[in-house]
């Protein structure tokens, strides 16, 4: 079982978090400009790459705060988890999360 | 001491020894009227079809890794057709047909056993939802039963079926004349006959691109070099978004880490199949006495053929709510397959907006149980240009026009 | 007709015997009626000031408690505490903390029954939550003071170490909850018991 | 019966404890410190079962995990099948008998407690033998936080199987100082007894421990048997050892025959001789030790033959010395026996084939073919491997970064080396965690010579004509020969998965720990290949077999999962409800009376509502408080209809959708202040819909200023529905004015309810003139109890969720999740009144413009009156055209959603979903049942009060 760095509470077993799937995929703007197979992208599609994914995550058992996460389809490591609007680099491998008092890295 | 070279005694924990032959290891030849990627046994099955139904044979089917290797050898056999929709039980009924006569088919012992199998109820939502699968099925001439708890203690006397546990058993649908088979002997059987018919099954052969021109397939890139062709036919599951990626396809379709385990060989116990998706649990006993039990999904996207080990828990404490004798059986081993899910938890069989290039995927946890009957309507569709009336339903359009056709209900694990 | 003179009833109060019998190295009681608000106030913001100023305590940051005073402090979530205090200052604290943030966005929610605290202390309080509990209770890992909002068995639970080591802890529990967790916790006692309980 | 093969002077186990065994229905004694194996050895038994396809019998081959061989089936105290003999470890009153494939289970339920519990270390450390020992102590004394787990009951390992001395002193005296150290450190955990089975992501590794099986029926029932230890470790360090490799010959199967380390470890550990007469077959150094401490401790050494051509020069001085006769360039080639091996053809092997073989009796024929690393918790771990040639065995290719082997687990296979190995490993664990650790003293081993190179040989060329391997064992548990692998690669196949798949080598309880890579190297030979290219079969965890049972821990019974109930739950319990499973709660379903059936108790709960009053148990409705300036606006975005006019007061019904149109929850909401509402979801989804409305604001709309809290626990909800529900409610609330135009239809009031500040919302459930009374969750019983009391003389009754359902589905209000299935939106369900029009947009608004939404024939929900108004119809049942029932696939147009048996209407009705339902209205359709059909009328979906003139009273 994966432990998630949630950025606001840390380390914790992946249980206690709900998968979003893809992030980044904004409610259009104007949903009635789109035609029926624009909207079902929008609904239906999503990427399902093989790689680092950029996905959301939800804290439910915690602090209940959404948030972004880049990790590794593969080998289901967590790249980076972010609140921004875009990913941080793919090198970085730190969590944005801030660490309990004592509390180290597991990675 | 007996001599060894004598037959053994009949025992069923023994199984039928697999042919002295089954197949060529060609290298791959410039040009194939079709190329099917993805050696599983929807790949290999389609090959068969193509050969048999419509016989083309100058067919490649390319797997990247050793044939039957993906969800062939990790999905724990169940066969069913008691789906709900109309759309699913006609391709899921039309694969149970051909698994009935599929080992005479192919000669090649594929222990199918039609041990029936059961579908628990645990609420009066379940009750509601179990019997209209239950008439549905009956008007689409599919063999489906309601079962009293009573009733379902008669058909498999381990369930506990003591109304006073956590979530008692309520009922159950039955349906006869599903069951299970041995996947690598079905695998191996239809892939013995493709190559029988001349089709090269051609291994370790990774697909790194699709020649794509003027809006049709012509090719296809492999780690063995450029193979051209006048038609592929992506059967590749898991992977398929991977692949479809590569002309530019986008899918509605997520991979997820999908576990299952056995046990060690065990005096029978269970003469049945029995699945419950409110504690999610499906259990069978194969045919040499181990218990093949299916898990529930990983609920992120996941291509590491990995699961969590919290989910095995889960499932180990609902099998021993509704099998108490399991206690002290043993999980000898698990693993995990990749499945891929669509939005209503139905596949996706047909064209794509590529000349040339067919699609089949998004069986989710359905995809052993179709392999006769999507081989079958796959090979029509990639031969005819045009689907067969059974996957007719399941097009890629019916996401934009909103005609899908959800089988959450009845797709064997919550999703 | 009659109409009984009203007697509250907490989650846990059917448990008062059994938990008052668990073997020696764990105690446990519930605190029951206590009042709980949910404050939601972005930290820094002019609201937040008004509130610590209103209560005299700075709100604690993540994964903290404010322990000290009558009105103690949970952190919950990045704008979200929970206020505990004693039973029946809902109103009061909460009319208090409204005129106090004014115009300014910030909310107040009685949520007092929403839950019930059961306060465990004892050495064994450690050794009993590992059974459930996924979160390293190791002091250099979470002190006194940590405040987690997390799973205990099957159910959702805030935890408070109050003392070291997790020698004494407070655990918030969904009313809902409470009496499985209760159930949970006799049974993990019985490892303990020194005969078949 | 006593035991003629115990050495004087060897082993670990005390001899001042004898242990009663039965095996197979005969009574022998053993040891505390035996396993049922040793236990047998000791008495001379070296046949435990017969072989599962071909009948052969089979002996003892290991003393480990990585038995092929002598699996048992646990009789008592408490039936356990397939148990290895080899790790059970002895006790008083054990019942075993040799199982020959298939286990039995017990048909009586286990009484046996398990758990699982939760730690953390910096460093964990598997395998408690000389590398795993050094790693942990170099690990301890630098402070951090370690944990030693190891399947044995004693610290040591290898050590406890060899004579080898440390510090010029038994072994046993370093490894009791070490332990002793460890003891005394507060952040060292030492776990004895425990198995890892399993790594899974960020450094999670599970362990079995064993923590009651060793004292049988003496085996306290507050202890758990069996408790999986769930460790998260920031570094673990596999010190795991490795499994020694046979040789495949001809009839290498017979009981007798067993590996030399093996053979060295029941002298030395256990303190039996295996045989009395042996003859050694090695390809390597390791079994020279073994070969001498079995000759010095009183087994005749018949002969040890060595494959390769040159014998290191001390290893022959050494057998010299001991009479020992040693051939090199030698090999075994088959042997002979009935029950057990009593002779070993030996022959020279020249150039790759046997010459003229000669028998050497013997009654133990020990085999060493070399060595595997235990790797499969470091390949669990994703840790790559790489083939060694040196030593025909998988190796790791190199550390990961919280990840490492150490000793013989990495190919490191000399004590020395093993010890140094050890504490390096841990060294760079803590540097990876940076920390230091102090150097650690090692203790001085024997001097050795260099270890001369081992032959790679994997099977013995059979000298018979022609033969094919068809006499060579590969996986003894499965029965599998070398012939069957060459029929394998014969047949077309290549890989290894596929080969295994073929033969089933591997697929046993042991995972092919003995045969794996000899089936590789068969492989490799057979198709010319290198058997690095060829890889080896992939190890799943678990490692080890582990029950069932274990995993579930205390997840059984009533804590299977939780049961949620309300602050009314004890007093439905108290009048006889029987209770509905929603979700996780209890809901209270009917309160039957003495000798009542289901449907009276139904009926008559239904006619005080329509009659009198009736109350209920709201409470698991799901409850959200809906805080801030933007509040109206969310509610506006998520709900179809509109929020935001709602006057402060008032409440509103709303239905909300997903982004496809359909129907996913309903329920009332109140505006409580300007900025301020409290709205209600179906029990079921109340935390769905919580997530659901949390998504939207803090991913899409984060702008907002808005603020979302569960209060559903916070608030017990109770409906009081009925003509006289007003009657009641004034006696309890003198301060309310119940006057309908003081307090009308779809508005709320706060008032004292018996005493308790209370919400009473007139909303109705039911058509009836009803009320919900919401007080604080601790305050409902003694309102509860004060509405009893004050109804009284009006009959109050008490209803539960049954008589809910028939009440709303007389007035054909949906339930979400059984009147819709996920495909229904709110204009089928007949509601298009609750779809805005004004607004511009709104979740799902979008989708009802697709094609599929525009179709003439959707599924409507309509009423259903059977002809015979006696006739029930099942819920879920289909409907046809026809009043005969074509033959199938027949055409489908609809189904019932709800259907019952109802007072008010004095028959019975279905709501149901039907293909251009409205449009039918008025038309016969049928439902098959049972081969016939029954014919229904469909009508408006609301049957009772269309007018609805009774919500007022």
């Amino acid at each position: 079982m994966q432990l998630i760095a949630c950025p606001w509470c840390g380390q914790r077993e992946e249980t206690e978090f709900h998968y979003g799937g893809q992030a980044h995929i904004a409610y259009p703007e104007d949903p009635y400009a789109l035609d029926d197979e624009q909207w079902a992208q929008y609904v239906f599609f999503r990427d399902n790459p093989k790689g680092p994914f950029a996905e959301r995550w939800v804290h439910s058992a915690g602090c209940r705060r959404w948030f972004n996460a880049l990790r590794d389809t593969v080998t289901h490591e967590f790249l980076a988890v972010y609140t921004g609007a875009t990913p941080p680099s793919t090198t970085s491998t730190a969590p944005a999360a801030p660490q309990r008092k004592g509390q180290e890295a597991s990675r | 001491m007996r001599p060894i070279d004598n037959a053994p005694d009949a025992h069923e924990d023994v199984l039928p020894d697999h042919p002295d032959f089954l197949w060529r290891n060609p290298d791959p030849k410039p040009s194939y009227d079709v190329v099917i990627v993805g050696g599983g046994g929807h790949g290999l099955a389609t090959a068969y079809y193509l050969a048999k139904n419509h016989g083309i044979t100058n067919i490649a089917v390319l797997e990247k890794g050793w044939l039957a290797g993906g969800n062939m050898a990790r999905n724990t056999t169940i066969i069913r057709s008691n789906y709900l929709w109309d759309e699913s039980s006609g391709i899921y009924e039309h694969s149970l047909k051909l698994w009935e006569t599929l080992e005479e088919d192919l000669d090649y012992p594929i222990l199918f056993s039609q041990r029936g199998v059961l579908n628990l109820a645990h609420s009066l939502q379940d009750v509601r939802d179990s019997k209209r699968r239950v008439y549905a099925n009956q008007l689409n001439g599919i063999d489906a039963e309601w079962l009293e708890p009573e009733e379902v203690a008669k058909v498999c006397p381990i369930v506990n079926t003591s109304q006073d546990v956590r979530y008692p058993v309520h009922g159950a649908t039955y349906q006869p004349r599903a069951g299970i088979a041995k996947h690598d002997y079905v695998a191996w059987g239809f892939a013995r006959r493709a190559d029988e018919y001349g089709i090269d099954l051609i291994q370790d052969c990774e697909v790194t691109g699709l020649d794509i021109r003027g809006g049709r397939i012509h090719g296809v890139r492999t780690t063995r070099g450029d193979i051209a062709a006048g038609k592929v036919a992506l059967a590749a599951a898991g992977h398929t978004s991977v692949l479809a990626s590569m002309a530019g396809l986008r899918l509605p379709l997520q991979s997820h880490p999908l576990q299952a385990l056995v046990s060690e060989l065990l005096e029978p116990v269970h003469p049945t199949v029995v699945m419950s998706n409110a504690v999610h649990v499906y259990v069978s006993q194969a045919h040499k006495g181990e218990l093949v039990m299916g898990a529930g999904i990983d609920s992120y996207n996941g291509y590491g053929q990995r699961g969590a080990f919290h989910i095995l828990e889960r499932q180990m404490a609902a099998a021993l709510e509704l099998f108490p004798v399991f206690a002290r059986a043993h999980m000898l081993r698990t693993w995990a397959g990749i499945v891929d899910v669509t939005p209503d938890a139905s596949p996706i069989v047909g064209a794509t907006p590529v000349e040339g290039l067919y699609l089949n995927c998004g069986w989710g946890t359905g995809g052993f149980k179709a392999t006769p009957g999507v081989g079958w309507c796959y090979a029509h569709t990639i031969a005819t240009g045009e689907p067969h009336p059974y996957n007719a339903p399941f097009t890629l359009s019916r996401f934009t026009s909103g005609a899908l056709v959800d089988e959450h209900g009845a797709a064997g694990v919550a999703h | 007709m009659t109409v009984e003179t009203p007697t509250r009833f907490s989650p846990l109060a059917a448990w008062r015997d059994e938990l008052a019998q668990l073997p020696a190295g764990l105690r446990a009681t519930e605190l029951p009626f206590l009042t709980q608000l949910t404050l939601r106030v972005r930290p820094g913001s002019p609201a937040a000031a008004a509130v610590e100023a209103t209560l005299g305590i700075t709100l604690p940051g993540p994964s903290g408690s404010e322990m000290a005073g009558d009105v103690k402090a949970l952190w919950m979530g990045p704008d979200e505490w929970l206020l505990v205090a004693p039973e029946g200052q809902q109103d009061d604290l909460a009319g208090k903390l409204r005129a106090a943030i004014g115009d300014e966005f910030a909310t107040v929610t009685d949520v007092s029954a929403q839950r019930t605290t059961l306060s465990l202390s004892g050495d064994l309080v450690r050794d009993v939550l590992a059974q459930g509990c996924a979160i390293d209770l190791d002091p250099r890992v979470t002190p006194v003071g940590s405040c987690l909002t997390t799973v205990l068995a099957q159910a959702p639970v805030t935890l408070v170490v109050r003392e070291e080591a997790a020698s004494a802890v407070w655990l918030l529990v969904r009313s809902s909850f409470a009496t499985y967790l209760a159930t949970w916790l006799v049974d993990a006692c019985t490892e303990y018991r020194g005969s078949t309980a | 019966m006593n035991a003629p093969f115990r050495a004087d002077g060897h082993g670990h186990v005390d001899r001042d404890i004898t242990l009663s065994f039965t095996f197979d229905g005969t009574a022998y004694t053993g040891h505390r410190g035996d396993t049922l194996a040793s236990a047998l050895l000791a008495s001379g038994v070296h046949h435990v079962a017969d072989s599962i396809k071909y009948r052969r019998p089979r002996g003892i081959l290991t003393a480990g995990v990585e038995e092929p061989n002598a699996l048992v089936q646990i009789e008592a105290p408490f039936p356990e099948p397939m148990l290895t003999s080899t790790t059970v470890e002895l006790y008083e009153g054990l019942v075993a008998r040799g199982l020959s494939g298939q286990g039995r289970l017990s048909s009586e339920p286990d009484s046996a407690r398990y758990d699982t519990v939760h730690a953390h270390c910096d460093v964990l450390v598997v395998g408690a033998g000389p590398a795993g020992l050094a790693a942990t102590l170099t690990a301890a004394r630098s402070g951090a936080r370690v944990i030693l787990v190891d399947e044995l009951p004693l610290p040591g390992g290898s050590l406890l199987g060899s004579q080898e001395r440390l510090d010029g002193a038994p072994s046993a005296a370093w490894v009791s100082d070490v332990v002793a150290e460890l003891d005394t450190l507060p952040d060292v955990r030492v776990l004895r007894r425990t198995t890892a089975f399993g790594h899974y992501d960020d450094g999670l590794v599970l362990a079995l421990e064993k923590r009651t099986d060793h004292l049988g029926a003496a085996a306290p029932e507050h202890v758990s048997r069996q408790r999986i230890w769930r460790i998260r470790a920031q570094q673990v360090v596999f010190a795991t050892g490795a499994y020694e490799r046979p040789v495949a010959f001809d009839d290498n199967d017979r009981p007798g025959i067993m590996l030399a380390g093996s053979a060295r470890t029941y002298l030395n550990r256990f303190g039996v001789l295996p045989g009395r007469r042996a003859v050694v077959f090695t390809t390597n150094d390791s079994a020279y030790p073994a070969a001498l401490e079995l000759a010095d401790a009183g087994v005749r050494i018949a002969a040890v033959v060595d494959a390769r051509e040159e014998v290191p020069a001390h290893w022959r001085a050494a057998c010299d010395e001991r009479g020992i006769d040693v051939r090199a360039g030698h090999v075994v080639t088959g042997t002979s026996g009935i029950e057990r091996v009593s002779r070993a053809h030996v022959a020279a092997f020249g150039q790759g084939r046997p010459g003229e073989r000669q028998g050497i009796d013997c009654d133990l024929l020990l085999v060493s073919g070399g060595w595997n690393p235990a790797v499969a918790l470091f390949s669990q771990a994703r840790g790559a491997l790489r083939y060694d040639a040196a030593i025909g065995a998988f190796v790791p290719a190199q550390a990961l970064a919280c990840v490492r082997t150490a000793g013989a687990a990495g190919g490191n296979f000399t004590l020395a080396g093993c010890l140094a190995d050890g504490a390096d490993a841990a060294a760079r664990a803590l540097s990876a965690l940076g920390r230091t650790g102090g150097p650690v003293a090692l203790p001085a081993t024997d001097p050795l010579p260099d270890a001369a190179p081992g032959r790679v040989l994997w099977r013995v060329p059979s000298p018979r004509d022609g033969a094919d391997g068809s006499h060579q064992f590969v996986d003894l548990q499965r029965d599998a020969l070398v012939s069957d692998v060459l029929r394998a690669t014969g047949a077309g196949l290549r890989s290894v998965e596929h080969v295994k798949r073929y033969t089933t080598i591997g697929t046993a309880h042991d995972q092919g720990r003995t045969s794996g890579v000899m089936t590789s190297g068969i492989i490799a030979e057979a198709l010319g290949v290198d058997v690095a290219d060829m890889g080896t079969m992939r190890l799943r965890p678990p490692a080890v077999p582990v029950p069932f049972a274990a995993f579930a821990g205390r997840n059984r019974g009533e804590l299977f999962d939780p049961v949620r109930v309300t602050s009314l739950h004890p007093w439905h319990v108290e009048h006889g409800a029987l209770f509905e499973d929603v979700g996780q709660w209890k809901r209270p379903w009917y309160y039957p009376r003495a000798g009542e059936t289901m449907d009276e108790a139904v009926l008559r709960e239904c006619r005080a509502a329509r009659t009198g009053v009736a109350l209920m148990d709201g409470s698991t409705l799901g409850k959200i408080n809906v805080q801030g300036p933007d509040a109206g606006v969310l509610l506006d975005r998520l709900y179809t209809n509109m929020m935001s006019t709602l006057k402060v007061g008032r409440v509103r019904y709303g239905v909300m959708c997903g982004v496809d149109g359909m129907a996913i929850d309903d329920g009332t909401v109140i505006r409580v202040a300007e900025q301020e509402y409290l709205l209600t979801t179906t029990t079921g989804n109340a935390a769905r819909i919580l997530e659901w409305m949390e998504e939207w604001l803090q991913t899409e709309w984060p702008d907002l200023r808005v603020h979302l809290t569960s209060v559903t626990e916070h608030w017990a909800t109770i409906p009081l529905v009925g003509p006289r529900s007003r009657d009641v409610l004034a006696l309890v609330a003198p301060e309310l004015d119940v006057d309908n135009e003081a307090f009308p239809f779809m508005s709320w009031r706060d008032t004292p309810v018996a005493g308790i500040p209370a919400r009473v919302c007139r909303i109705s459930f039911s058509g009836e003139l009803a009320y919900e009374v919401n007080v604080p969750a601790w305050d409902a019983i003694t309102v509860w109890k004060a509405l009893i009391a004050a109804g009284d003389s009006f009959g109050i009754t008490p209803y539960g969720t049954e008589t809910m359902h028939v009440l709303r589905a007389e007035k054909a209000y949906p339930i979400i999740g059984q009147d819709t299935d996920g495909t229904v939106t709110p204009q089928d369900l007949g509601m298009s009144w609750v779809v805005s029009k004004k607004k511009p947009d709104f979740v799902g608004k979008r989708s009802f413009a697709r094609e599929e939404n525009q179709r003439g024939d959707r599924k409507q929900l309509v009423g259903l009156l059977p002809a015979d108004e006696r006739t029930l119809l099942p819920e879920g049942a289909q409907i046809i055209a026809t009043s005969d029932i074509p033959a199938p696939p027949v055409p489908m147009l609809g189904h019932v959603t709800s259907s019952y048996r109802s007072d008010a209407l004095q028959r019975t009705f279905a709501l149901a979903l039907v293909r251009s339902g409205t449009q039918r209205i008025g038309e016969t359709l049928y439902v098959p049942l049972d081969g016939q059909t029954v014919a229904v009328t469909v009508t408006e979906p609301v049957l009772f009060d269309k007018e609805g003139a009774r919500r007022d009273g």
